[in-house]
């Protein structure tokens, strides 16, 4: 009964917080003036006329960063109930932990030697 | 509790229309996250039946981790084979790649 | 037992039960009641941590910061609160109009969202979940998205860009962060926030694990876009970032969550690393509990407002080669290092037991080991960046009496 | 038949999300949209995990997905330009891949779902309250006789999944 109230107050917290950065939203819309125009709403581009297309050419360094990210991240999820019952474990959980991370360090290493990590 | 039916339909219904996105998507990108939407499908399915079936034993949730593993594996691979493809192609629509064709 | 109606906190579901109503309304009024009470708290203490940090920065700079509005300026916020609620707000044209208004809700709520599991006291959370770490780090990763939404649907190169490299800083600062988590974790073997306190009711993480505590830090000034890693507000460079284009309260918001989360992360420290509420009394007066914790996390952070203040911006590859090239490695490799001593002082039978592990004296040679543990392998990490930095030294040297060389020869033959 | 609890009403919130967000991915012209949507979907999956009592796996989900997935195909999206450069959404065969999903989802619910859990009122409830807990999860992964095999090579996936993608996307050579 307390784990499905503990969520409960989770699932309600959701439900409330947004409420309370869109409060102020709220009150400024009503308060705040209203006088549009076309130079107004220009893009900023430090006062330089907008040439093109928003979406402009990204660079791959973005793509493999995020890459490298997600695998770690993926990694770290296994780690998380390894490290919380590492107590009731024995040496050979240890070893499992150890050969699990070692081979992403070649991941890490291999991308580090490809200079997948520099960034130019 | 509310019946595991009711799971397997909400589980069915996302995986049909995971399929339906990798078969119409033109766009490879939307074909990749079609395919992200029928494995979390099959991930509330395994979780259902881990949880009505045997919640004591570890399988389901063990399943439901590697899942995760391979969502993040074929979202990396997939995505890089787009970005190559649009390098040396310049455009991510399925049937333009057609080299293999012969 | 009308006594008991008086803490409303604890009992206010059988309060009002005996009170004749439904048992199920009233489970529900009393959840409410605690989201209200937990959503106010990170609210209210923004207004007052954005206060300190202006003026703690004032004082660094030589200047006197604000003191006008109410006495010593601590009205200030709410002033310009007022000042940012009644200015007029420009939405650029080609805007995402729903993203662009989602984001900053979405920015703020990550922060706050956090504060759902934050132990204050021996008794008062708002919800102590069994996953409370992995919750934590699953909010603060939505945070990222928000960024992401605001660049992205502003419609402005400079705000694309800006998401771009943020989220590319953010995203990667988030691997050392949650390795060196693994090792509290380890120590306290469980996730719940307040079982992570309890661990420490003998003996504070932050002595048996000093090194994962300073990665912690590290990387969650870089979570924050704090000094040096403050790229994200790296107004010379890229015009403000991803929030160019918002203007009034949206960009209050923004820039509120930025605040809220620097705090609120320097909480988390306080809470992992150095006790949370712990303290001498608390389990006679629980509230006392919020005073330790607050104690606690005003250290760490009043750290960051002066290193804010102090040192000089990093450019964005020195931030990431410092991540992926030293971070990342150091923090795997003292987790491995951590779990192989752990498990043999558990093998030892030194490490202490779930009954006396609220007693400092079982705490201390688990503690110790691991410690003398982490200055060996922190000596041996300086020693290596020192080598390090010295070849590096070495080399451009080298290369600038090279290119020296090539010029001097450029010139003698046309001389003569 | 069904009783109303709140908890009813939780679970077809979490559904609602779940379909929503995916018919939003294979409509949606737009691809950020598609990826926004995907994140909602995700959610409404993540909320279904918490109702399952794999609070554990909810957390992972929004991690993973929202935290790390998103965040790579809005990256890709970018890096590739598509979102605007495309012609027409689907293929010519798109009613084709209509029927197909749709008699998938006729047959799983009518030919499976249908005959063997909705029929079965015994089997449509949990054998037992108790559940593993994450620690359990732990321990599971790394026990000997269980799935230590398959947590390596979860690692070894993830390492050539990795080096993989950086040949893959790697603009010199």
């Amino acid at each position: 009964m307390t784990v499905v109230n503990e969520w409960a107050f989770i699932g309600v917290f959701m439900a409330v917080a947004w409420l309370l950065p869109a409060a102020p939203l709220v009150i400024s819309w009503i308060f705040r003036p209203r006088r549009p125009n076309a130079i107004k709403m220009a893009t900023y581009e430090c006062g330089v006329e907008t040439v093109g297309d928003t979406w402009v050419q990204f660079k791959v360094q973005y793509y493999l960063n995020g890459l490298v990210f997600l695998v770690f991240d993926v990694e770290l999820v296994f780690l998380f109930p390894w490290a919380i019952a590492y107590s009731q474990l024995d040496f050979f959980a240890f070893g499992a932990g150890l050969l699990f991370i070692f081979l992403l360090t070649d991941a890490l290493i291999y991308a580090w030697k490809k200079n997948a990590l520099e960034w130019q | 509790m509310i019946p595991l039916w009711m799971y397997l339909i909400v589980a069915a219904a996302v995986f049909a229309i995971g399929v339906y996105g990798v078969l119409a998507r033109r766009n490879a990108v939307a074909i990749l996250m079609s395919v992200e939407l029928m494995l979390s499908a099959v991930n509330i399915n395994l979780v259902a039946f881990w949880r009505y079936l045997t919640p004591q034993n570890m399988s389901g949730q063990v399943f439901a981790a590697f899942v995760f593993v391979v969502a993040a594996a074929e979202a990396a691979v997939g995505l890089a084979i787009v970005i190559s493809i649009y390098r040396s192609r310049r455009s991510v629509v399925v049937e333009d790649v057609n080299l293999l064709k012969g | 037992m009308e006594a008991q109606c008086i803490n409303i906190l604890e009992t206010l579901a059988p309060c009002l039960v005996r009170g004749g109503m439904d048992p199920g309304l009233a489970q529900f009024l009393s959840i409410a009641a605690g989201v209200l009470i937990v959503s106010a708290i990170p609210l209210v203490s923004v207004i007052i941590f954005i206060w300190i940090e202006r003026k703690i920065a004032a004082r660094v700079q030589d200047r006197l910061g604000p003191n006008r509005v109410g006495p010593f300026g601590i009205l200030q916020n709410l002033a310009d609160a007022v000042k940012l609620i009644i200015k007029e707000d420009i939405t650029p044209a080609g805007a995402d109009r729903l993203i662009y208004n989602a984001a900053p809700i979405i920015a703020m709520l990550s922060v706050i969202l956090i504060w759902g599991v934050v132990p204050f006291t021996p008794v008062h959370i708002g919800a102590d979940l069994d996953i409370g770490v992995v919750y934590v780090v699953a909010i603060g990763s939505v945070g990222t998205l928000a960024i992401m939404m605001a660049g992205w649907s502003s419609n402005n190169k400079y705000a694309l860009l800006g998401a771009f490299r943020v989220v590319a800083a953010l995203v990667s600062y988030e691997v050392p962060m949650i390795v060196a988590l693994l090792v509290p974790l380890m120590l306290a073997g469980t996730m719940s926030m307040q079982g992570i306190v309890e661990a420490q009711q003998g003996m504070w993480f932050v002595v048996a694990a000093p090194i994962a505590a300073v990665i912690f830090y590290i990387s969650n000034l870089a979570e924050t876009g704090r000094a040096p890693f403050d790229l994200i507000e790296a107004e010379s460079e890229l015009v403000a970032g991803y929030n160019i284009e918002y203007s009034g309260m949206k960009f209050g918001l923004f820039m509120a969550s930025e605040f809220l989360h620097s705090f609120t992360v320097n909480l988390l420290f306080a809470i992992i690393f150095l006790g949370g509420w712990s303290g001498p009394f608390v389990h006679q007066l629980p509230i006392l509990g919020v005073v330790y914790l607050a104690i606690k996390s005003l250290i760490p952070y009043l750290f960051t407002i002066v290193l804010r203040s102090t040192v000089p911006r990093v450019r964005i590859d020195q931030m990431m080669a410092f991540n992926w090239k030293f971070l990342v490695p150091v923090s795997i490799i003292n987790v491995l290092l951590v779990a192989f001593v752990l498990k043999i002082i558990q093998e030892l039978g030194l490490s202490p037991s779930p009954e006396n592990v609220h007693d400092f004296a079982a705490n201390v040679p688990q503690a110790v080991i691991l410690l003398a543990t982490n200055l060996l392998m922190g000596l041996v990490t300086l020693n290596v960046l020192r080598n390090a930095g010295r070849r590096e030294r070495i080399a451009d040297q080298a290369r600038a009496l090279r290119t020296a060389e090539q010029r001097d020869s450029a010139i003698v033959p046309s001389a003569s | 038949m069904l009783e109303f609890n709140p908890q009813l009403i939780v679970f077809f919130l979490f559904a609602i999300l779940t379909l929503g967000g995916a018919l939003g991915v294979v409509t949606n012209r737009n691809l950020i949209h598609g990826a926004i949507y995907l994140i909602i979907s995700l959610f409404g999956g993540a909320g279904l995990f918490v109702l399952l009592s794999a609070p554990f796996l909810a957390a992972v989900q929004v991690l993973v997905y929202i935290g790390a997935i998103a965040i790579l195909i809005i990256f890709a999206v970018m890096l590739t330009r598509s979102m605007t450069s495309m012609r027409e959404l689907y293929n010519r065969q798109w009613w084709i891949s209509a029927v197909v999903a749709v008699l998938l989802f006729g047959l799983l619910v009518l030919g499976v779902i249908g005959p063997v859990w909705v029929a079965d009122e015994e089997a449509s409830q949990p054998v037992s309250d108790l559940v593993a807990t994450t620690q359990d999860l732990g321990v599971a992964l790394v026990d000997g006789n269980q799935y230590v095999l398959p947590f390596e090579i979860a690692s070894l996936l993830l390492t050539a999944a990795m080096i993989g993608a950086i040949v893959i996307a790697r603009e010199d050579d």
